[in-house]
């Protein structure tokens, strides 16, 4: 019987079992999902625009959305970015008692961040069945917030993991991801809110 | 000269619709893009050949019956000379695709550069499934409404203005021009010249739903006289019965289901669903090409429209016959 | 890296294959997450709905045979041709081409046990099972599909197509992009991160370029058309006004996001069967690929032209003449690509010592009908030729020439190289000659007659035509071909069955190839490579050294992989993945329900959520502690 | 591999066996469905919750999304909006609620619009063939929610003058005595 050790090898079991970082594979399967879904945006956005030609006034009659709530929430995002990094930070350590601190301070953004979003839907001042503006208005904020609450049951999911005695390994690296996951959502609400409260008043 | 007999060759494989072919053009549109299909046709054939030719001479080659394993090739200077090969083929390859793009840019610009001051002007818009065409007049008494038949003079541009009324319709008469979309929201123009008179087949090109298939019109190319002659008979209302049983031809549309749809002019009947029957006597066909305008056709199809075209928007009607033979001599008599 | 005593492969390798077995029997079926037998999974449902379509394109060829045929009606018609065209495209063409050939192959070529996101995999076939039963469901039930399979609104919209129709077609859709997405991060995910040690981008098979560039092109295009048919969704059921112009919805806007998505799927579709090319051709030329860098240029191009090309479909709409003019110019550009493939597979050819065997004949089979169909995109790129002979049988049969030769004949090229692997049986060379001469002739008589009825003025789509057309000789020779084709796709079956069971043993390597799927026996073991290689060339068995090092030092007990870094696949660290799980398929079941549900009540969409999220987080939720602690490490 | 397809069968099997009738598109009407009603029926006015005794109702066109789109599309092309607006009633009376002067019935709509009522409404006898009478009958019920949602019509590509028929509230019928009709 032909025995390996008779053979070169590359020895890898010094090797670390979990990575964190741009070599994870859960890492990069998280990047092409936000491609995926960035470009849904992108094409959303898009289609806005394109709409917004055929149109010869802009909000057609009627009047752009109220921004307070959109501009307060942006700030609320803007502020989650602090947990989420903290997240981040902490992951690698394993330090249980900090990632569920700072899951649960996500997941608490996240939740504010809807019930904001919530006042948003009804300061839009129309509705999806009114017109193609409207619709393009209420798919965008919509695809949104779809997001916001995948996120946030993904950010809650993990804080529940992190009372358990699982939270190691891979799920520290999950972590990790799911910060990332967050910055998505952060930017793609950033750039909603232009689209939203921005391009129908200044543009 | 050989080269023409050969043109002549495949165009008899693509012939005999006559008045309805891309190759048989009768305008300068359709001869512009004529004169470049057999332009790009003849460069594709020529790198059809050279390749089908390449692959032959290298599968011939080298070629090795044995179906066992053979030992690995290398073989340095033959992929050297293949770079060169490879190389040239694709500069020549680019520079024809130039060509083309050239010759392509020309004739389209060629074939939409028709233009003149004072065109006949024609409206289409699409229905499921048939076709509406208004020679439009500032004067409303002035506008001629048909169906389905468009009457232009030979030798003259005609602007055709597209609209349609429910879905994507496209108007296609492959002797005359390229197709153009009727988009609804949309209206758009293109031009068309007819230099030879007859009668030019077209169809709708855009899946338009259950009777696509059954959308044809015709352009009715005729000289200048002819088409005035035409123009003013249109313009009348229509003839008014002159026998007892045009009379109850009439009396049979005004108090069925006729008048629910259709248009007479001069008559009650108004409404803008059908085409306009005012002259419907004067058309080579009815039910968009489908029929012949004879009248066991035109009765056929008042009493069973949806045997020949099911799923058209007509509804089928129960006439004792007596009606029906009033009801179609009397429509035979709008000329 | 210690030096460690390896395990004799004697005790190794039940180990191996205790670890890396699957379950049987009923359940055991749907807990299965290895690639190899997803792959066949794929295979197998996209051939058989590529038979499916095939009986509606034959029923449609009887009702075209003669003029004022009565065989079927329009409606039933309209509903064949297009559950035909979206059969063909989204349920055979993608998924055998692309999650087919590439869930069962990228592993074994990477050298590595598994996919990327085996469960993710998994559950992407079942959606599109599910996407798959929904439209023939749909069809049997009378409520198939009918605009076409672009859908056009308005006829796809509220007004035009009253019923459910046009939602099952959206939904359809939903499902297999679901499917192609999940897919293409697995592939890509399994392409850049586990390639075996030594096979750098620069050394990386063909297959796997392609297979990359193909996956980076589903997730770019596929999102367009989930937006595009979700707005047709939300417009038939929940009143949006995306298509309506009366109040500043937009026909067009629909045509656009159609093609931005449509285009690259003629690459997405077209692309694999060049790779088959470049992986079958230099294994009977007996020599490496000639022009390796110019192909994966090529490749790379051909990925991001087409997503510049897409208004070519759009030219009758009366665009401004500017934008047609640049898009006749970048349709030609994408002809350059191309052309540089044809001519290095001949510049392989023509420097190799070719053997004319079967997977060899399909691939001259490719090569004459794709060039065909490539020059006639030539005429079709042209704006003034476009008008002529857009949405006529020209184009219909451009588009069989382009889509059948493109990945048919290289599918079957694929399947004649590849089913020895994954039956471990040789297929009978006689049977597979007649099988390429009866599809090759049939194919050419039908669709090569097309061309001369679209220059005719026949339209496409027209469920009839009248006598006075004059266009009854060339279509019934059109339809004559049918029975040739079908013949020859029965032969195959034959075939394979035959083959299956009394074929002759084909061995690791039949065909002597170069790639790592190559390396092991056929059909491969549970754990795919018992100890994972490393590479040394383009082409890894051919370039190998005679001491060619393995890897060592995975865990056997615990399903491992190797992680290598994507650009010179440098090992950077072991990761562990599922085990078998039936969460995936209840997780597709979830989502199934909810798409299913949102076509009758937009609530579906809320309450389906609620299952969707149980499953995902059963799915997902931690299986305990591994079996030794593991350690993060910043890599 | 067997289970795939035996899985496969079964399915299929039971959906065939299911049937749906909401997507018939009955393309040529039967002789008599597309007859005009020329016998003269004297009804004189009986309105209210106590319907006349019509002919029976073919229920096929209240199944068929089609019928029911083709009423629709009559409705607009023959001009009732020109009365009853699109359902808000005008110069007629409102279709959307659910207040029914001469009875919910399909057959009391059909012989609301064969005969004809009082103040304005004029009789179409003759001019509408009877299957067209009931597609519009089956649309001026799912205007008022009376159809279920999948076979009433989605919005139209029109100007946005009402919510859609197939998200119309059921409405309760009721007579001009304000109770509810006696259903059958």
């Amino acid at each position: 019987m032909k025995q390996a050790g008779e053979r070169p090898v590359l020895d890898v079991s010094g090797l670390p079992s979990v990575a964190f970082g741009r070599s994870n594979t859960s890492w990069l399967g998280n990047v092409f999902y936000m491609l995926i879904e960035g470009t849904m945006f992108a094409l959303l956005f898009a289609s806005y625009f394109y709409l917004r030609t055929r149109s010869s006034s802009w909000p057609p009659f009627q009047s752009p959305p109220y921004a307070v709530y959109g501009i307060a929430n942006a700030l609320l995002f803007a502020f989650s970015l602090i947990p989420a990094r903290l997240a981040q930070r902490v992951a690698p350590s394993g330090d249980r008692q900090k990632i569920r601190l700072a899951l649960l301070g996500l997941g608490a953004f996240a939740v504010a961040n809807l019930v904001l979003r919530g006042f948003e839907l009804t300061s839009l001042n129309c509705r999806w069945y009114e017109n193609a503006y409207g619709s393009i208005l209420w798919s965008l904020v919509g695809l949104h917030t779809g997001h916001l609450i995948t996120e946030l049951v993904e950010t809650m999911s993990l804080a529940g993991v992190s009372f358990t005695r699982s939270m190691e390994g891979t799920r520290l690296a999950d972590v990790a991801i799911n910060s990332d996951y967050w910055y998505f959502v952060v930017v793609t609400a950033f750039l909603m809110d232009v689209i939203v409260y921005g391009t129908t008043r200044f543009l | 000269m050989t080269l023409a007999r050969l043109h002549s060759g495949l165009a008899l494989l693509a012939q005999f619709t006559g008045e309805h072919n891309s190759l048989h053009p009768a305008g300068p549109q359709a001869s512009g893009i004529e004169w470049l299909y057999w332009v790009v046709f003849w460069i594709t054939f020529a790198a059809f050949v050279l390749v089908v030719a390449g692959f032959t001479r290298a599968a011939v080659r080298n070629r090795s019956s044995t179906s066992e394993m053979l030992p690995l090739v290398r073989d340095l200077e033959g992929d050297r000379r293949a770079s060169w090969a490879v190389g040239t083929a694709v500069f020549i390859t680019v520079l024809t695709l130039f060509a083309v793009l050239f010759m392509s840019i020309i004739t389209g610009k060629k074939v939409e550069g028709l233009t003149s001051k004072n065109p006949v002007t024609i409206q289409i818009t699409g229905h499921q499934w048939w076709w509406e065409a208004v020679y439009p007049n500032t004067q409303a008494d002035q506008t001629i409404t048909t169906a389905n038949e468009i009457h232009v003079p030979v030798g003259k541009p005609v602007v055709i203005l597209t609209n349609s009324a429910d879905v994507i319709h496209s108007f296609w008469a492959p002797s005359v021009h390229g197709k153009r979309d009727l988009l609804p929201g949309y209206s758009s123009a293109f031009w068309i010249q007819i230099d030879k008179p007859g009668t030019y087949a077209g169809r709708c090109a855009e899946f338009c739903g259950l009777q696509h298939a059954h959308m044809g019109f015709s352009i009715v190319a005729e000289d200048q006289d002819t088409f005035q002659r035409w123009e003013a008979q249109q313009l009348k209302p229509a003839v008014e019965p002159n026998s007892s049983e045009t009379v109850r031809g009439r009396q049979v549309f005004l108090t069925h289901a006729c008048v629910m749809c259709h248009t007479i002019r001069g008559t009650d009947a108004g409404s803008r669903m059908g085409p306009d029957l005012t002259h419907v006597g004067s058309r080579r066909m009815i039910a968009a090409e489908t029929l012949p305008n004879t009248p066991g056709a035109l009765a056929a199809w008042i009493i069973d429209p949806q045997r020949s075209k099911p799923g058209n928007k007509m509804a089928p009607n129960l006439l004792n016959p007596g009606d029906l033979g009033a009801l179609v001599t009397y429509l035979g008599t709008l000329q | 890296m210690s030096q460690q005593v390896a395990v004799p492969e004697s005790t190794r390798e039940p180990i191996l294959a205790r670890t890396w077995r699957q379950p049987g029997g009923f359940w055991g079926w749907f807990q299965n997450v290895h690639h190899t037998a997803i792959g066949v999974r794929f295979m197998v449902t996209a051939f058989i709905f590529f038979l499916l379509g095939g009986v509606l394109a034959a029923i449609m060829r009887w009702q075209l045979a003669t003029p004022e045929h009565g065989v079927i009606g329009p409606d039933l018609y309209n509903q064949i041709f297009t559950v035909h065209g979206s059969t063909m495209i989204f349920l055979f063409a993608v998924p055998m081409m692309f999650q087919g050939f590439g869930v069962y192959l990228v592993p074994l070529i990477c050298g590595t046990r598994n996919i990327a996101f085996p469960r993710l995999n998994a559950f992407s076939y079942y959606v599109y099972l599910v996407g798959g039963l929904l439209l023939w469901a749909g069809l049997l039930l009378r409520t198939g599909a009918d605009a076409g399979w672009f859908a056009y609104v308005p006829l796809s919209g509220p007004e035009f197509t009253p019923g459910k129709r046009s939602d099952f077609w959206a939904q359809m859709i939903t499902f297999t992009e679901v499917s192609a997405l999940g897919v293409a991060v697995s592939i890509a995910t399994t392409i850049l991160r586990y390639r075996a040690p030594g096979m750098t981008l620069n050394r990386m098979p063909l297959i796997l370029w392609e297979k990359l560039v193909i996956s980076m092109a589903v997730i770019f295009a596929m999102p367009a058309v989930m937006v595009v048919s979700y707005m047709l969704l939300m417009d038939r059921t929940i009143n949006t006004q995306f298509f309506n112009p009366a109040v500043g919805g937009d026909v067009l806007l629909y045509q656009h996001l159609f093609w931005f998505f449509g285009h690259p799927e003629v690459y997405i579709i077209f692309l694999p069967g060049t790779a088959i090319a470049s992986t079958v051709i230099p294994v009977f030329c007996r020599r490496h690929i000639f022009g390796y860098v110019p192909i994966v240029t090529s490749v790379v191009a051909t990925g991001i032209l087409g997503f510049g090309v897409w208004v070519h479909h759009m030219f009758a709409t009366g665009l401004p003449q500017m934008s047609e003019s640049f898009f006749t110019a970048a349709t030609l550009m994408i002809v350059i690509p191309t052309a540089v493939q044809f001519y290095c597979w001949m510049a392989t050819i023509w420097h190799g010592r070719l053997q004319l065997m079967l997977p060899m004949l399909w691939m001259f089979g490719f090569f004459f009908v794709f060039l065909i169909g490539g020059l006639s995109g030539v005429m079709l790129a042209s704006v003034p030729l476009n008008w002529q002979v857009h949405d006529t049988f020209f184009v219909v049969a451009h588009f069989h020439y382009v889509l059948i030769g493109g990945a048919l004949f290289p599918m079957f090229a694929g399947l004649y190289f590849w089913i020895p692997k994954i039956t471990g049986r040789m297929m009978n060379t006689l049977l597979g000659k007649v099988h390429f001469w009866l599809f090759f002739a049939g194919f050419n008589i039908t669709f090569f007659t097309m061309h001369f009825l679209g220059l005719r003025g026949m339209p496409r789509r027209v469920y009839t035509y009248g006598p006075e057309m004059h266009w009854e000789g060339l279509n019934l020779l059109a339809s004559s071909g049918v029975l040739l084709m079908a013949t020859g796709v029965i032969v195959f079956i034959v075939n394979f069955f035959h083959s299956k069971s009394r074929g002759r043993l084909a061995g690791p390597n039949p065909w002597g190839a170069g790639s790592l799927e190559w390396a092991v026996s056929s059909p491969p073991p549970a754990y795919n490579f018992l100890e994972l290689p490393t590479v040394n060339g383009r082409e890894p068995l051919w370039d190998a050294l005679p001491n060619q090092p393995v890897v060592t030092g995975l865990r056997d007990d615990i399903p491992e992989v190797l992680v290598t870094n994507s650009l010179d696949s440098e090992p950077q660290h072991r990761d562990e993945l599922p085990p078998a799980s039936i969460w995936p398929f209840l997780a597709a079941i979830a989502v199934s329900v909810a798409f299913i549900w949102s076509i009758f009540s937009p609530w579906g969409v809320a309450y389906g959520a609620i299952p969707v999220a149980a499953t995902l987080l059963g799915w997902l939720w931690p299986r305990g502690h591994s079996p030794s602690p593991r350690v993060p490490e910043e890599v | 591999m067997l289970s795939e397809a035996l899985f496969a069968l079964f399915l299929t099997a039971t959906l065939m066996l299911a049937g749906c009738k909401r997507e018939e598109r009955q393309l040529r009407p039967s002789p008599q469905a597309s007859q005009v009603i020329n016998e003269a029926q004297v009804s004189g006015l009986n309105p209210g919750a106590n319907p006349l005794p019509g002919p029976p109702t073919p229920t096929i066109y209240e199944e068929s999304a089609y019928a029911v789109s083709e009423g629709k599309r009559l409705f607009n092309q023959y001009n009732c909006s020109g009365c009853h607006a699109h359902g808000g009633g005008g110069i007629g009376p409102p279709l959307m609620d659910n207040y029914w002067i001469y009875g919910s019935q399909p057959e009391n709509i059909f012989a609301t619009i064969v005969q004809g009522r009082p103040n304005g409404m004029p009789s179409f006898r003759n001019r509408i063939p009877e299957f067209q009478v009931w597609e519009i009958v089956a649309y001026v019920r799912s205007l008022s929610g009376l159809l279920p949602s999948d076979v009433a019509p989605s919005r139209s590509d029109e100007l946005h003058v009402k919510p859609p028929e197939q998200s119309m509230p059921k409405q309760t019928p009721v007579g001009i005595t304000g109770a509810p009709e006696p259903s059958k």
